[in-house]
């Protein structure tokens, strides 16, 4: 038909194709974050489960107070702490189901820590024996993912392929401020709406990538109505309430194992420390600003409700001391033995099928190993394999 | 040639029937991809997979390769097999960090724990008439790639049995499908019973005694005809396809060098930091004091992949193999 | 300070960084699309902007069906068809000032031409004599870009570098609803929002990526909706009523000019043919929902209101009809004829300062050149040089 | 060795000093990337300059690296010389579209008339302990893309002068920053009048007679150590510091090799489909009769970078180095 014939028969209409397809209202995030401590919610949330959560953020904190201090040791070559976050890290590792999967973003040893995985494991990357330091199998726990938000999509294609094989999993995925502003995150999150996939995507909001504050990140009213360009509800949450962050990552995933698919949630939080011990925040931050959030403090308000409802008593705050201590000595023992390393591991991992020009190349390298031992009377490095 | 009847197939034809029976044999080998499903992919490789499988197992994913490789790595994790369609050669450009920081290192980071069997199939090379970033050779950045797996196969045969063997792979491989071979035909009979080729096995298509064309994908067929053409000039070309360019088959390779002494790499890629400089260097530490003359490569121009009107003058056709041919020094041997 | 030493200190409060930076109210589409023509508000558009509007089309669709003719006739290598879709094309070129630039997608020649480019330059990618067949800077026209959504971030940079450079410049750039589905996109328009550039991003939602429909490309209620997550408004406008989209992108312009910042638009179209002639849309859509968008014309739907309110007769359309005639024998008769080519251009622009080897390579295709010459007796072809 | 006293730089603030007299020379140059701006760069290699220029020339970006280049891309449309910080080698690899699709073929797409006056700073290499993903050798993917200058320093004077004729380029250069050089300091003396380097040239950085180590950026150091530890053996080495890896300067190399008639190519990039291949076959193409030995390559393993405590095993060191040279064929002199 051409333009002439269809003119006269023609009659205004709307579009055809378009109708809302799904409604916006509920997918965007409340004004203010949501919060449970110190508001009337409190009280309906389990006294258990409070309780454990104090206990995780206080080995939390020594947790990170110990790796920072590994790395003045050379003990780690690295450590990016998640002190002040310690909220977000425990309530996304207690939140799950032993058969759930955790994405951990490169600060979130703490959350696989709090997950059950040995710290000494969780710290492999960063004192640098290894990539990553164990079997994600083990606890599901997905590496420790370094390059920002590329974790994202694996996220999705977890949660996807499970409820293909029609198992009941739900992958939780972390990832930084700074990270949503990665191609990766956007693609993430498309796929798992598009496709209904039961994953939760935890963004920690924790007002800088490095020195580069939020305002210069993003002008969005919060990084949570990200979720409604995806068609998946996003939630806005006090990420130093501990009890908060883990009711709403809970709704959320609950949401996810049910059929409801994805939820995008912003804690917001801050970072106490530097970026990583390498960094120098004095360049980026003044003191107020960090003396502001302290005044937040996740432990300090969750001991605030346990102690102020009386479910928690001195004898209590001691034993949760005492339990973070006893880690933390374990944990200092045990780095402060030198990993035994295998230099041919380097070969070890490459290829299923490894290739011929990389056995040659092992096998220099077994020579290289050898001729060492020789000259120095040893037994040959690589010899145990 | 033959006299038992064969039904042609073209060599898209091959790798769609090498998809069914990889998912027919396996139910966790998943396709997904941009049109991969409803449409059967731009090239039809996939035709019929979607109806036959269902969307669950060939799955029509948003537009995004980035998300489509991250998600596969998910899949992977999880124990499926994705076989992931980039649509063109230069639309995987965006799938990179995912292919370089994850694809190729998740198995080595995980100290084989989480190894991810996935196969990326990439329609790459010119000669169809293609507009810009439709035409690109991009071996070489995944040759420089540690961890990943390089196929491409030149015949429907092997457009079967190297994608059967690349799907049943424990490690990632980078299937390079040449694009304008997608509607060859040769003697391969989809009804006999198929055979999977190994990877890292090159083949010599044609013997012969002068020198070597090394060679893969889409210029072995130039090759065979460029030897064609040679017998006239008194040189007897011996043909190698490569067939993987990881791994390499260097003894299938150095030894057909040291037999002629003489060796061309040719290739559609462009020429620096291209898959023939790698080539020509192991070749030449290999077969140092058998060789006659240097190891020259006859490639694509250093140049972005040039449009369809111009194409010809930048592929490497039977002439510039045959002059490069001539300048092997020959007179040495007189 | 210790968790021990805050405690007792410590009073719960808010997290003190939090604030909504933007109320999201006004940046949330409504939930129809725009409408103009056959409404009241078509009344106060100027009638010779609608009349304009009306010529364009008709010249639109015309150049849509001579350049499909002129891939049967192998004069193109191969077109993407905007029928259905003139309504953006021709608005997206009327709206910009000519110190404004336009980022076109591959689909988007109609475009190019309408806002002055030579269709014959404009064709030259799809003709395959060379990728770009025009000097961007003559009409401020980007080069039609393939690869999907990489041209957001470049109209950013440029209308970032404008406004640096104190210039009053607006860059509008074309996308389709698959091209949001990349991570390009949402870096484009992340950057957009934090450096509150004057951009202006108009998606043509035409339903389809090809053969993908919009349900599997995005679960989200609009495209449109996408820009509350960046901190910018977005637009929804109903993309075959040329009135209504020309408005929309007047008010985002306006408003970018002003130093509002970016805008998304989301037209909703519909493509009538298939994705290029190489395309076969049996395969993946029924003759029915194209048949329900052919009553829903772009030009029948402006023709509709200009007869009805008597700004347009049948002279009138007579002239639309003869003047895009001619266009098309115009295009057809160039079209015909072979370019001329030079195949040493394949060296001339690869670099400014080219290096040794390419310059070893274009003395070997010239004497390549010079020999083939020599054997048929001609002039060597690369002889103009 | 010198008299005269010199404030001795590093080549991190050698970098910056070029960054700075290139912004105060050319209003049109603008630095943009990850923490570039009030932090100064993870390197400090941009310290001081936002003070300098502003906000709106030295600009903290959102984290998004295809964004970064892409938007810079738009910025050199307009007139502007943006000087792009990739934060770390594999961090490039989100950009690679841009790279490769947009900033390598614009002045080629539009004829020249639209040319993309970008430089790319990559810190790049390992032997920081860094750990995963922040010790890559990226270089052999820019070298196969047409369109690309490819820049490395190895000292701090070439550091500055290099960078400052990246800048004035009007090609687009990758310029890739040896990070475990960023602390090193030579007799570069920031208080004199600055040389800008040409882009193009090897540099030969010892002389002498018996092989030639080709080499460039971090690996300079190391062969120049290995030259002198060569010593001991009889070998009197001659080392050339290729600096540019695109455009190569084939004069130079091919001028030593011919001297000395042996050649080992020294890079930590991996070995397979790497920068060595490429130089490797070059240098053979035109050197071939004046070669006692094929040209032999020492190169990172193709392996994923290692860990911290894995990696002296995996960098090319002066033992590896003798080694090759030890398999020169020295027994063909007697
Ligand atoms: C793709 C990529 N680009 C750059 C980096 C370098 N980098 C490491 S952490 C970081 C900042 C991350 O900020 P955010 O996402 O907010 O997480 P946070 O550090 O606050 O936990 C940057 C830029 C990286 N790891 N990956
Ligand atoms: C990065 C990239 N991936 C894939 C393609 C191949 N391709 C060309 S057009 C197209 C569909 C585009 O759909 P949409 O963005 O809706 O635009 P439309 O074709 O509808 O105008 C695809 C997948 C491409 N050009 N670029
Ligand atoms: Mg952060
Ligand atoms: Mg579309």
């Amino acid at each position: 038909m051409t333009v002439m014939e269809q003119r006269g028969a023609y009659r205004p209409t709307p579009p055809p194709a378009w109708q809302p397809r799904t409604d916006p209202a509920p997918l965007l995030p409340d004004a203010l974050p949501h919060r449970v401590l110190g508001t009337e919610a409190a009280e309906r949330v389990d006294p258990d489960l409070l309780r454990r959560l104090y206990a995780e953020l206080v080995r939390g904190r020594r947790y990170n107070a110990q790796a920072t201090a590994l790395t003045k040791q050379g003990r780690l070559a690295v450590y990016p702490s998640s002190t002040g976050q310690e909220a977000c890290e425990v309530a996304a590792a207690l939140v799950l189901e032993e058969r759930d999967w955790l994405f951990p973003s490169y600060r979130d040893t703490l959350a696989a820590v709090a997950r059950g995985l040995d710290p000494v494991k969780a710290l492999t990357l960063l004192r640098g024996d290894w990539h990553t330091g164990y079997d994600p199998h083990e606890h599901r726990v997905a590496p420790l993912c370094t390059p920002l938000a590329t974790q994202l999509p694996h996220a999705v294609g977890l949660a996807h392929a499970a409820r293909l094989k029609g198992d009941d999993v739900v992958a939780l995925a972390l990832v930084g401020d700074g990270g949503t502003s990665e191609g990766d995150f956007h693609e993430a999150l498309n796929f798992a709406a598009v496709w209904q996939a039961p994953v939760v995507f935890l963004v920690q909001n924790n007002g800088f990538a490095i020195s580069v504050p939020l305002a210069k990140q993003t002008a969005a009213p919060s990084l949570a109505h990200k979720a409604v360009g995806y068609g998946m509800p996003g939630r806005l949450v006090d990420g130093n309430d501990a009890a908060a962050v883990h009711e709403v990552l809970s709704e959320a995933i609950a949401h996810a194992r049910g059929g409801g698919g994805p939820t995008l949630v912003e804690a917001v939080t801050y970072r106490m420390e530097a970026h990583t011990n390498a960094d120098d925040d004095k360049r980026y931050r003044g003191d107020a600003e960090v003396e502001a959030w302290r005044a937040h403090d996740p432990i300090a308000l969750l001991e605030h409700e346990l102690t102020e409802r009386g479910l928690l008593d001195e004898a209590g705050m001691q034993a949760a001391r005492e339990d973070a201590e006893a880690m933390a000595a374990d944990l200092r023992e045990r780095m402060n033995q030198d990993p035994v390393l295998d230099p041919m591991d380097l070969f070890a991992h490459v290829y299923a099928q490894p290739t011929t020009q990389l056995l040659e190349q092992e096998a220099q390298l077994q020579a290289e190993l050898d001729a060492e031992a020789r000259h120095h009377g040893d037994e040959p490095e690589g010899a145990a394999r | 040639m033959t006299t038992v009847a064969v039904k042609p197939a073209t060599m898209a034809q091959a790798l769609g029937r090498a998809l069914r029976d990889a998912m027919a044999d396996d139910p966790a080998v998943h396709v997904m991809g941009e049109d991969v499903g409803t449409l059967g992919g731009v090239f039809r490789v996939t035709d019929g997979l979607a109806k036959e499988f269902g969307e669950d197992r060939v799955t029509d994913t948003p537009l995004a390769e980035a998300g489509i490789l991250g998600t596969a790595v998910g899949m992977a994790m999880y124990g499926l097999r994705p076989v992931v369609e980039m649509q063109f050669d230069a639309f995987a450009y965006p799938a990179f960090e995912q292919l370089i920081s994850h694809v190729a290192r998740m198995r080595n980071r995980t100290r084989g724990a989480m190894p991810l069997p996935i196969t990326i199939r990439v329609p790459y090379g010119g000669g169809i008439g293609g507009v810009e970033h439709h035409s690109d050779s991009s071996e070489a950045y995944y040759m420089a790639t540690p961890g990943l797996h390089v196929v491409t196969p030149a015949t429907v045969a092997d457009a079967y049995g190297l994608l059967r063997a690349a799907i049943a792979s424990d490690d990632p491989v980078v299937f390079l499908e040449p694009k304008r071979l997608y509607w060859s035909k040769d003697s391969w009979n989809p009804d006999e019973p198929q055979t999977v080729e190994p990877i890292g096995r090159a083949v010599v298509r044609r013997s012969g005694r002068s020198a070597t064309l090394i060679t893969y994908g889409p210029s072995v067929p130039v090759c065979l005809e460029a030897a064609e053409a040679a017998r006239a000039e008194g040189w007897d070309l011996e043909v190698v396809d490569l067939r993987s360019l990881v791994p390499f088959d260097d003894e299938t390779v150095s030894a057909s060098v040291r037999r002629t002494g003489r060796a061309v790499v040719v290739h559609e890629s462009g020429s620096f930091g291209g898959p023939g400089g790698e080539i020509a260097a192991r070749v030449t530490e290999r077969c140092f004091h058998y060789l006659e003359a240097p190891v020259l490569r006859v490639a694509g121009f250093d140049i972005p992949y040039p449009p369809p009107m111009l194409e010809r003058h930048h592929l490497p056709g039977v002439d510039r193999i045959l002059d490069a041919v001539a300048r092997l020094q020959w007179e040495a041997e007189s």
